[in-house]
């Protein structure tokens, strides 16, 4: 395998590198090894005999998880989320209606902005403002971006915990996404792998916050592989 | 008791010990010059494998000239093939171990070489034949981040854990034998090779202690392997039978497989026995009665297969499976015919030519004879595979004309080639004859002799 | 009073035998049946026999791993199959004992062999380093040696006896300063 | 993804760039700041990403005319589905389906082009705009303009520019017209197209009228199809007869299918007639010259002229007694003879004896706006355009929707005498035969694009219009333009007073629409309203429509069939043009999914074939795959050969729409064209060009292939299920009814 | 694990459907009476699911990828002019509730969904195709090559008409029909937010919302008033038998429904009825 993967780079379509890769790329190995070690009492012997194996397999690096990225404009998450206290989903909002939460449309800024004159001035503003003299969207580059053949749906995440359970929005949107209040450009702070995302999935977790009825999250391959 | 002097020796018994460890210990430094013709040919046929592997990996394996109902072809063939072959091996070193016919000796040690090898190429196969083989991980059982299992139900992985279990217990079962050997090289050697000896024979002094452990322990192993070897074949055999396509949905296949894996097995023992014998100069240990009774051996299972193969069809004939019976005719006179009728006629005729001494002392003969008959084992496997994917369950996809690309012709003949390079070196590099073995033999032969004597005076 | 090792290297096992009988008849102070080790290029069940009984205890440990193997073998497999993402597959339990049981045997053979070549190389004192000098090429090739560990005082007499069976050579080193540097 | 432009079409549909990373380019593991995010600047409301929505429109693939529901995500057109309030009851046939791939098609004409130095260079939409007007100064009766098919507003406007011109050569022009059936129906039932009722029959049989998959409206006639199959205890199953040489895919579903020789269907409607006029519950039906007329058609008669077994006649003739009402439908095998309209006659004739006429024939509304009513083509027309062109009559000539140089048989010379013209300009989405002889090819917008009103030719349930609007944005805004507002823009040119009123054809649907919103059933006072459920629903239903009666003249008719043509030895046997329901007359010829869908009848893809029966390839040595010349006194095809049981021995049949030299890389150089050899044969009374009346003779060449198909099995072996249960078939009188729930 | 461990010893079909899907069975019945062969579906689906248009050469191999394929059969009585038609049967995956296919692959890429369905994980595939060679009705199908990339199944602007709601597949990969899982996730999600069960008719699969003829019903076996369910329940078909009751006695009243080579225990969820002809006619 190790011969022939210099082969394999120049097939784009193919949907899943071997997981040395992905660890190569960036390590969030403290995360995958406890997904190891929850589950059946055997697994876990098991998964301690053989972290050699896991190790050469899913290679750990101690690389912090996450990392910055470049955006076209460096929007403070803090200001607007810590400072300002406003709700994810007023900007975002896709994520309750539908699988992708989106990114705000350029509107949304200029809505707020346009009647808050103290910062206007401020050059992020400006270059939102000539964005939206163009009519053109803000290239923004993709943080949380999941595989194509993972079908990850915001809208029922949203639903079960924030709607049904209650539970604060930032808590919600923050198990996956992290703290964006400390944030300016939001980084990746999660795996998201699937191993991280089982380890949710066979949790039981209450149905809504009237009753004590609890429910894990579908266990059906296709219900996130599409 | 008279008979005993007439027989014709398999080994001389007046032969020294010093001559075993010289003559055999030459085979490693000089072979002859056929050796190495057969490894550059062996080593061409794999550069063949690797090209046709690298071609079929970058464009897809539909350059193998699959399609919808031929779902597998002659990698699946060939595996299987090379999964037979080495059961011979096992036959030899552990089985005739075990009942003690010491006739063994001389040739387990090389039977036991291509058991492994060919379990090695077997191994390749399943790789081969995969569609995405950078993913081949994916059917390992090891803890990973995505938290899944491979499923345990599947044939496929029962053969991979017997197949690796089998691999590594003859490699262990191979080696372990040959320490006392390695201990011999160790003393004679010089340079490089004397290091080398040095750390594969591990210290061995042959004290009693040693011998002792090692007596019982060569045995343990033995009897491990030979219910594991049967185990190998069987779930070889359930890929098919477990599955439920017509001609493969058989309860006697596992039996049938592995009577055909000791077959071709034995077969293949002929083959390089002869080769080996001329290369390395072995005349004395690889004596013509050896041959005989290898000979004999391979008789015997060809009857042994050939009933359980008609046992297969007159089930099929006799039974009420439309389906299966419709493949059945199919094979003896679709587009398969001439492969399954060649197979039938090499598997079960040919081997009656055996029944005559001339030609069981003939060597020219029976190298043709053997590789004759491992080629219809070869047609078996490719019989059992491909007449069922061309007329299964449906009728819309029956498809009676897809024959294999050179792609997948060219892996199989680099199968053979990589199995001939592994092989060679191997006999390079570890003494093909067990000497302290032969050196038991003869002495056994001495004892006996001297036993008959003294029966004799009084 | 210091320890010495001999060894009597003979030309056949008919030698060696004699020898070690007169040895063992021979009732020397100071030299006990345990301290005589056969050097032998083949093995041979009769001559070990005349050293009294010696243990070969690897097929205990061959259970041990084979019950170890199938015990774990079928945990393993139960468990993982039992974790969350079990699906059911083609009607068939999510446990299904049949191909479970495939599994455990091969498992079970596998962890025998490998505890039994592990026995083997524990029991055999395998690898060992070859620090005496008390060894002769000529034992993996045809000869037979008798190694005698005894007192000084007998030693003489030991030597006497492997001559009397005309021993091939005979080769003597001093183990006494060694353990007293232990 | 195109590079030409996607940046301005995300500049509006933003998400567009992401879901098409996404659904494109498989990113392999969890990335983070790789592929950009693009949102929008202003999305509508109703907008949200990950969330197809549905715009309704109607499928412009064929004359059918059914309302379609596009799903639009992220500003994609995606997938076509069927609109539930139009005739086709929300279904859509493959044809439909496969309009995307117009759209999308690699090959569209992405910018005009101008024939310079006898190569066509692009060229600016300005530059051809000016020729245009250039061309058509002062060119008065010298112009003429050949466009397929038309109705609604397009029609309208294309009448007004030829006329304001001063022309009065508009010539439409269908290369599968079913003009004699028309003429033949406006004659005995008085409308050109009247509505056939197959579900409310209880017996159809039809004489080569493919309805199923080719004819008139085939979707909304499977609908019907479907009722009239089921059988509950209130209504039993209807029963379908085909009588036709070759075995169409409405035949392959009938009860009973009649090898006939080809241009005797009208002797074997007789026949029936005939045999039925014995019985004086029919003779009332028709006046008595009928019943003189048909005389003489006796049983041996006929089946000794069209080879049917009078077993099979008696049969069918106890099948008409026993059910009634029945339908008796006449197709193109039977009318595509020089005495086609007879044929036509002869068959309808039926459904007058059985009186039918009044039960499962009735009258269609009548469209309330004439100039809007469809215009649907002939063959007619191509040969006065062709006659034109060769008297060099023409100098400026325009082509709209049709590909003649493609469709026109040899013996036309179309080729020649197009480069008589002084300059010809084509409208069109793909660089097709007739764009290599043209001067100057206008790209227009793909029919996803486009705005339009549509009238379909059969109109089964009153008058329905049905809107046609864009389902996503130009894929190459500066490349294509939409042919209304072409001929609107050149409009101006002439009379600018009368048109500056609309800046775009889209006000003009609107303004003209909304003006007599009146005519159409429940619509909302508020124009904006009005405006607004046109667009959701796409159809408008024209409120009273007029009732009109069909005036049942049989008399008209005047039986003088010919007997069988002596058996010809040059040209043995009869050559069947048959139309495959995905490619048409070849326009769909460059659809991928058209080629790889196998043929319904013969599984056979990507290429030509001829269909021979297996009797008759025995008789001539002919295996599957052996290359056949098929020669005609007009030319010749060759193409593989493919052993077909459901077709009369004497006959052979190629498939139309295949054979291109241009179009593009689906289609070019894939199969022969039939089209070519048609011979020089047309019906007496309406002039068309007999399509079935071609008489060839089969040679084998050397040459063999490899039949690429679908089915199993080996070549030429006649697929069957060997024993299995898969299709499992019933006798009608042997299934348990149910009731309806 | 030993807590609930019947949860693992249970075996499909259990002969009680709600017991075993307890929302939804998603299932099919197809009036072969009604299909008129037009191959409506067929384009329907390569719309829907990104199926490659592998051309002429490859479909010459046998590698088509056609989900769902129209074939046609002859009469073996009338052979040389077949008076009653040809014979068209819509074939598709069957979704097996015993599928063969799903027991035999190593990675337990294909398993069953507690809808009943047969899933198929893209990413999970490591192609050994066993479970094309051991699926009876030969509906798996393979991807030979990399026809998005190498083979240029989609030429630009093609790829804007794929529909994001699904992978497009790579090379080395078995594919197959899944009743349009795309579109029955979208109908669930959907209720499950307004807090109740799919409604019969919510959603359809493509090919069965294209049938110009409305052959091919589509819907929730379990939903005790889905038309699927009655169908099911009139003509009599039992999801989880191998031989039918009503067939026991050779089916004298004359009920249309079967399924294909039912006798081989894969219970599949698809039901046909037979094609009616007249022997008057």
């Amino acid at each position: 395998m190790l011969i022939l993967s210099p082969l394999k780079r120049n097939c784009r379509y193919d949907i899943s590198a071997p997981d040395s890769e992905r660890g190569a790329r960036r390590g969030k190995n403290l995360t995958r090894f406890l997904c190891i070690v929850r589950g059946p009492l055997f697994v876990h012997l098991f998964a301690v005999s053989l972290l050699y194996v896991g190790s050469s397999v899913f290679g750990i690096s101690v690389a912090v998880a996450g990392n910055k990225v470049e955006q076209p404009i460096e929007f403070p998450h803090d200001i607007h989320a810590a400072k300002m206290g406003i709700n994810c989903m007023y900007c975002h909002t896709y994520a309750r209606r539908s699988l992708v939460s989106g990114i705000p449309p350029l509107q949304k800024c200029i809505g707020c902005h346009q009647s808050i004159p103290s910062v206007r001035d401020k050059p992020r503003i400006k270059k939102l403002f000539e964005y939206w003299d163009k009519k053109e969207p803000i290239p923004f580059k993709k943080v949380h971006d999941e595989p194509e053949f993972v079908r990850f749906n915001h809208e029922r995440h949203i639903q079960r915990f924030y709607f049904w359970q209650k539970r604060p929005v930032q808590e919600v949107c923050g198990f996956c996404h992290g703290d964006v209040k400390t944030f300016t450009v939001a980084e990746k702070v999660m795996p998201l792998t699937m191993g991280w995302c089982n380890s949710c999935h066979q949790k039981d977790h209450l149905i809504n916050n009237t009753s004590s009825e609890t429910g894990h999250g579908p266990h059906d391959c296709w219900d996130c592989h599409k | 008791m008279n008979d005993f002097n007439k027989e014709e020796k398999d080994i001389r018994d007046d032969i020294a010990w010093a001559q075993i460890n010289k003559d055999v210990l030459q085979s490693i430094e000089k072979p002859r010059a056929a050796f190495w013709y057969l490894f550059a040919f062996a080593g061409t046929l794999f550069a063949i494998g690797v090209g046709c592997e690298i071609y079929q990996y970058q464009v897809g394996l539909g350059v193998a000239n699959f399609d919808n109902p031929h779902m597998w072809g002659l990698y699946i063939a060939s595996f299987i093939f090379w999964i037979g072959m080495s059961h011979s091996g096992t036959l030899l070193s552990a089985i005739l171990h075990i009942i003690h016919a010491d006739w063994r000796k001389p040739i387990y040690r090389f039977a036991e070489a291509m058991t492994t090898f060919s379990l090695m190429t077997a191994g390749l196969f399943v790789i081969v034949h995969l569609g995405r083989l950078w993913q081949v991980y994916y059917a390992l059982p090891y803890p990973n981040e995505r938290w899944a299992w491979p499923n345990f139900q599947s044939p496929l992985l029962w053969d991979a854990t017997a197949i690796f279990t089998y691999l590594t217990s003859s490699m262990l079962f191979l080696y372990v034998g040959a320490i006392p050997d390695f201990a011999i090289c160790r003393d004679n050697a010089e340079g490089w090779r004397k290091n080398f000896y040095t750390v594969l024979a591990l210290g061995w002094m042959g004290t009693d202690r040693q011998w002792r452990n090692f007596r019982v322990s060569y045995m343990t192993i033995a009897c491990f392997l030979i219910p594991l070897a049967v185990s190998v074949h069987s779930i070889v055999a359930s890929d098919f039978a477990m599955s439920q396509q017509p001609g493969w949905h058989i309860t006697s296949f596992p039996p049938y497989f592995v009577a055909g894996a000791l077959y071709s097995g034995c077969a293949a023992i002929i083959t390089l026995f002869i080769m080996l014998r001329h290369t390395f100069r072995f005349e004395e240990y690889m004596t013509m009665p050896i041959l005989d009774k290898i000979a004999r051996l391979t008789f015997a299972i060809a009857m042994v297969w050939t009933y359980l193969n008609f046992i297969e069809y007159a089930s099929v004939w006799y039974g009420d499976d439309m389906f299966a019976k419709q493949v059945l005719i199919q094979k003896a006179t679709g587009p398969y015919s001439p492969f399954w009728w060649a197979m039938n006629f090499l598997g079960s005729v040919l081997p009656f030519t055996l029944l005559f001494k001339k030609i069981r002392s003939n060597l020219t003969a029976m190298l043709i004879i053997s590789l004759l008959l491992n080629l219809g084992m070869w047609l078996e496997r490719w019989m059992i595979v491909a007449p069922t994917f061309s007329h299964g369950y449906y009728p819309w996809t029956i498809d009676h004309d897809q024959w294999p690309s050179f792609v997948q012709w060219g892996i199989v003949l680099g199968s053979f080639g990589w199995f001939g390079l592994l092989f060679m070196l191997f006999c390079k590099l570890v003494p093909s004859v067990s000497m302290y073995e032969v050196k038991e033999m003869v002495y056994h032969r001495t004892l006996g002799r001297k036993h008959l004597a003294q029966l004799r005076e009084a | 009073m210091s320890t010495l090792r001999v060894l009597g290297l003979f030309n056949d096992f008919d030698a060696a035998s004699d020898a070690i009988r007169e040895l063992c008849s021979a009732n020397l102070p100071t030299l006990n049946v345990d301290n005589i080790t056969i050097k032998s290029p083949i093995e041979h069940p009769d001559v070990e026999s005349l050293l009294g009984t010696r243990p070969a205890p690897t097929r205990r440990y061959t259970l041990i791993g084979a019950i170890l193997g199938a015990s774990l073998g079928f945990t393993f497999i139960a468990s993982s199959q039992g974790n969350w993402f079990a699906q059911m597959k083609g009607g068939k339990p999510i446990i299904p004992f049949p191909p479970d049981f495939v599994l455990t045997y091969e498992l079970m053979i596998m962890w025998g062999v490998y505890v039994t070549v592990l026995a083997f190389l524990v029991c055999a004192g395998l690898p060992a380093r070859m620090k005496s000098s008390l060894y002769n090429s000529k034992i993996s090739e045809d000869q037979i040696g008798v190694m005698v560990k005894a007192e000084k005082n007998c030693i003489d007499e030991v030597k006497k006896i492997f001559q009397r069976h005309n021993a091939l050579k005979i080769e003597e080193e001093i183990v006494e300063r060694r353990r007293r540097e232990r | 993804m195109s590079n030409i432009n996607r940046r301005d079409f995300l500049k509006v549909l933003g998400w567009g760039g992401a879901s098409l990373t996404v659904a494109g380019c498989g990113y392999t593991s969890i990335e983070s700041g790789v592929e950009t995010v693009e949102s929008y600047v202003q999305p509508q409301d109703f907008v949200v990403p990950g969330i197809g929505i549905y715009y309704a429109s109607t499928c412009t693939q064929c004359e059918g005319g059914c309302g379609v529901h596009g799903r639009v995500r992220e500003g994609r057109i995606l997938k076509m589905e069927g609109s539930p309030e139009t005739p086709n009851r929300g279904r859509l046939c493959g044809l439909g389906q496969a309009s995307v791939q117009h759209h999308y098609n690699p090959d569209r004409l992405k910018e005009p082009l101008l024939r310079q130095g006898g190569t066509l260079q692009p060229t600016t939409w300005d530059n051809a705009t000016a020729l245009l007007v250039e061309k058509t100064k002062g060119v008065g009766d010298k112009f003429a303009f050949l466009t397929g098919p038309l109705s609604g507003h397009l029609r309208v406007l294309m009448q007004n520019y030829v006329e304001s011109l001063g022309s009065k050569n508009h010539f439409i022009y269908d290369p599968l017209a079913i003009k004699v059936n028309r003429s033949v129906s406006e004659q005995m039932y008085g409308v050109a197209v009247p509505c056939y009722h197959i579900d409310q029959a209880q017996l159809v049989v039809s004489f080569g009228a493919d309805f199923l998959d080719t004819w008139l409206s085939p979707v909304h006639f499977s609908t019907q199809y479907a009722d009239f199959r089921k059988a509950n205890d209130s209504k039993a199953r209807g029963v379908l007869v085909q009588i036709e040489p070759k075995m169409t895919v409405t035949g392959a579903n009938a009860d009973r299918w009649i090898p006939i020789r080809p241009g005797t269907e009208g002797v074997f409607a007789l026949g029936l007639a005939n045999a039925l006029l014995q019985d004086p519950a029919y003779i009332k039906n028709v006046p008595s010259s009928v019943t003189a007329a048909v005389r003489g058609y006796d049983k041996t008669r006929v089946s000794q002229e069209t080879g049917v077994s009078g077993e099979v006649f008696d049969r069918l003739l106890a099948l008409l007694r026993a059910r009634t009402p029945s339908l008796i439908l006449s197709g193109p095998s039977a009318e595509g003879h020089a005495h086609g309209a007879q044929n036509a006659a002869a068959i309808m004739l039926l459904n007058f004896v059985l009186g039918n006429v009044g039960k499962t024939v009735t009258a269609p509304a009548k469209v309330p706006f004439p100039q809007m009513a469809p215009a649907d083509g002939d063959t007619v027309a191509l040969n006065t355009f062709n006659e034109g062109l060769a008297q060099g009559r023409f100098q400026t000539v325009f082509m709209y929707d049709v590909n003649p140089v493609y469709t026109a048989p040899e013996f036309l010379k179309l080729r020649d005498n197009l480069k008589k013209a002084g300059f010809k300009v084509l409208f069109t989405h793909y660089r097709d035969e007739t764009a290599e002889e043209a001067d100057l090819v206008l790209p227009l917008d793909s029919a996803l694009e486009d705005w339009g009103t549509h009238i379909a030719a059969y109109q089964p349930e009153g008058v329905t219009i049905t809107m046609q609007q864009p389902l996503m944005e130009r894929l190459y805004p500066e490349g294509t333009r939409s042919l209304g507002d072409l001929l609107l823009e050149l409009l101006k040119r002439r009379s600018p007073e009368e048109y500056k009123k609309w800046p775009d054809y889209y006000s003009y649907l609107q303004d003209a629409l909304t003006k007599n919103k009146s005519a159409f059933k429940d619509s909302a006072a508020d124009d904006g309203l009005f405006w607004y459920q046109t667009l959701s629903h796409g159809v408008l239903n024209v409120a009273a429509v007029k009732e009109q009666h069909l005036s049942a003249a049989p008399g008209a008719l005047n039986v003088n069939l010919p007997g069988t043509a002596a058996s010809d030895q040059e040209f043995p046997f009869q050559l069947v043009p048959s139309i495959r329901s995905g490619f048409r007359d070849g326009r769909h010829a460059n659809l991928p999914w058209m080629q790889e869908t196998p043929d319904t009848m013969t599984t056979i893809v990507w290429d030509s074939w001829v269909e021979i029966h297996p009797k008759t390839a025995e008789r001539m040595g002919i295996r599957e795959g052996d290359i056949l010349e098929i020669s005609s006194k007009n030319g010749s095809v060759k193409t593989q050969a493919y052993l077909f049981p459901g077709i009369q021995p004497d006959t052979v049949a190629v498939p139309l729409g295949q054979g291109h030299e241009a179009m593009g890389r689906y289609a070019k150089g894939v199969g022969v064209n039939p089209f070519k050899i048609l011979n020089p044969v047309f019906e007496k009374t309406t002039g068309e060009l007999a399509r079935y009346a071609t008489r060839v003779k089969v040679s084998k060449t050397d040459d063999r292939v490899t039949v690429v198909k679908d089915e199993g099995w080996s070549p030429g072996m006649i697929n069957t299920q060997l024993d299995r249960k898969i299709v499992a078939t019933m006798a009608a009188d042997k299934v348990k009814l149910f009731r309806e729930e | 694990m030993l807590r609930d461990w019947t949860k693992y010893r249970t075996t499909h079909p259990t002969g009680d459907l709600n017991k075993d899907h307890p929302e939804y069975k998603w299932a099919m019945a197809i009036d072969l009476d009604a299909c008129t062969g037009c191959n409506a579906c067929v384009v329907a689906c390569y719309a829907e699911n990104n199926l490659p248009v592998v051309g002429k050469k490859k479909f010459l191999h046998g590698q088509v990828m056609h989900w769902i394929r129209i074939e046609r059969y002859w009469n073996d009585e009338d052979i040389d002019i077949p008076h009653q038609g040809a014979q068209f049967m819509p074939m598709l995956c069957q979704q097996c509730e015993a599928a063969p296919c799903e027991t035999v692959c190593p990675v337990g890429a294909t398993n069953h969904t507690p809808d009943g369905l047969n899933s198929q994980v893209y990413n999970r595939c490591i192609g050994s195709r066993y479970c094309s060679s051991n699926c009876p009705y030969k509906v798996r199908y393979f991807n030979w090559y990399n026809y998005p990339e190498q083979e240029n199944a989609w030429p630009d602007p093609l790829p804007m008409q794929l529909n994001p709601d699904l992978t497009v597949r790579t090379k080395g990969i078995m594919e197959k029909c899944t009743f349009c899982v795309q579109r029955l996730y979208e109908a669930k999600s959907k209720a499950r937010t307004e807090g109740r069960l799919v409604k019969d008719g919510e959603v359809t699969t493509a090919c069965a919302q294209s049938c110009p003829t409305g052959a091919i019903t589509f819907g929730n076996l379990v939903d005790p008033y889905s038309k699927v369910g009655k169908m099911w329940r009139q003509q009599r078909v039992d999801l989880s038998k191998d031989v039918q009751d009503k067939d026991r006695d050779g089916n004298p009243e004359g009920i249309r429904g079967y399924r294909v080579l039912e006798e081989l225990r894969a219970y599949p969820s698809i039901m046909y009825l037979e094609r009616v002809r007249d022997t008057q006619a």
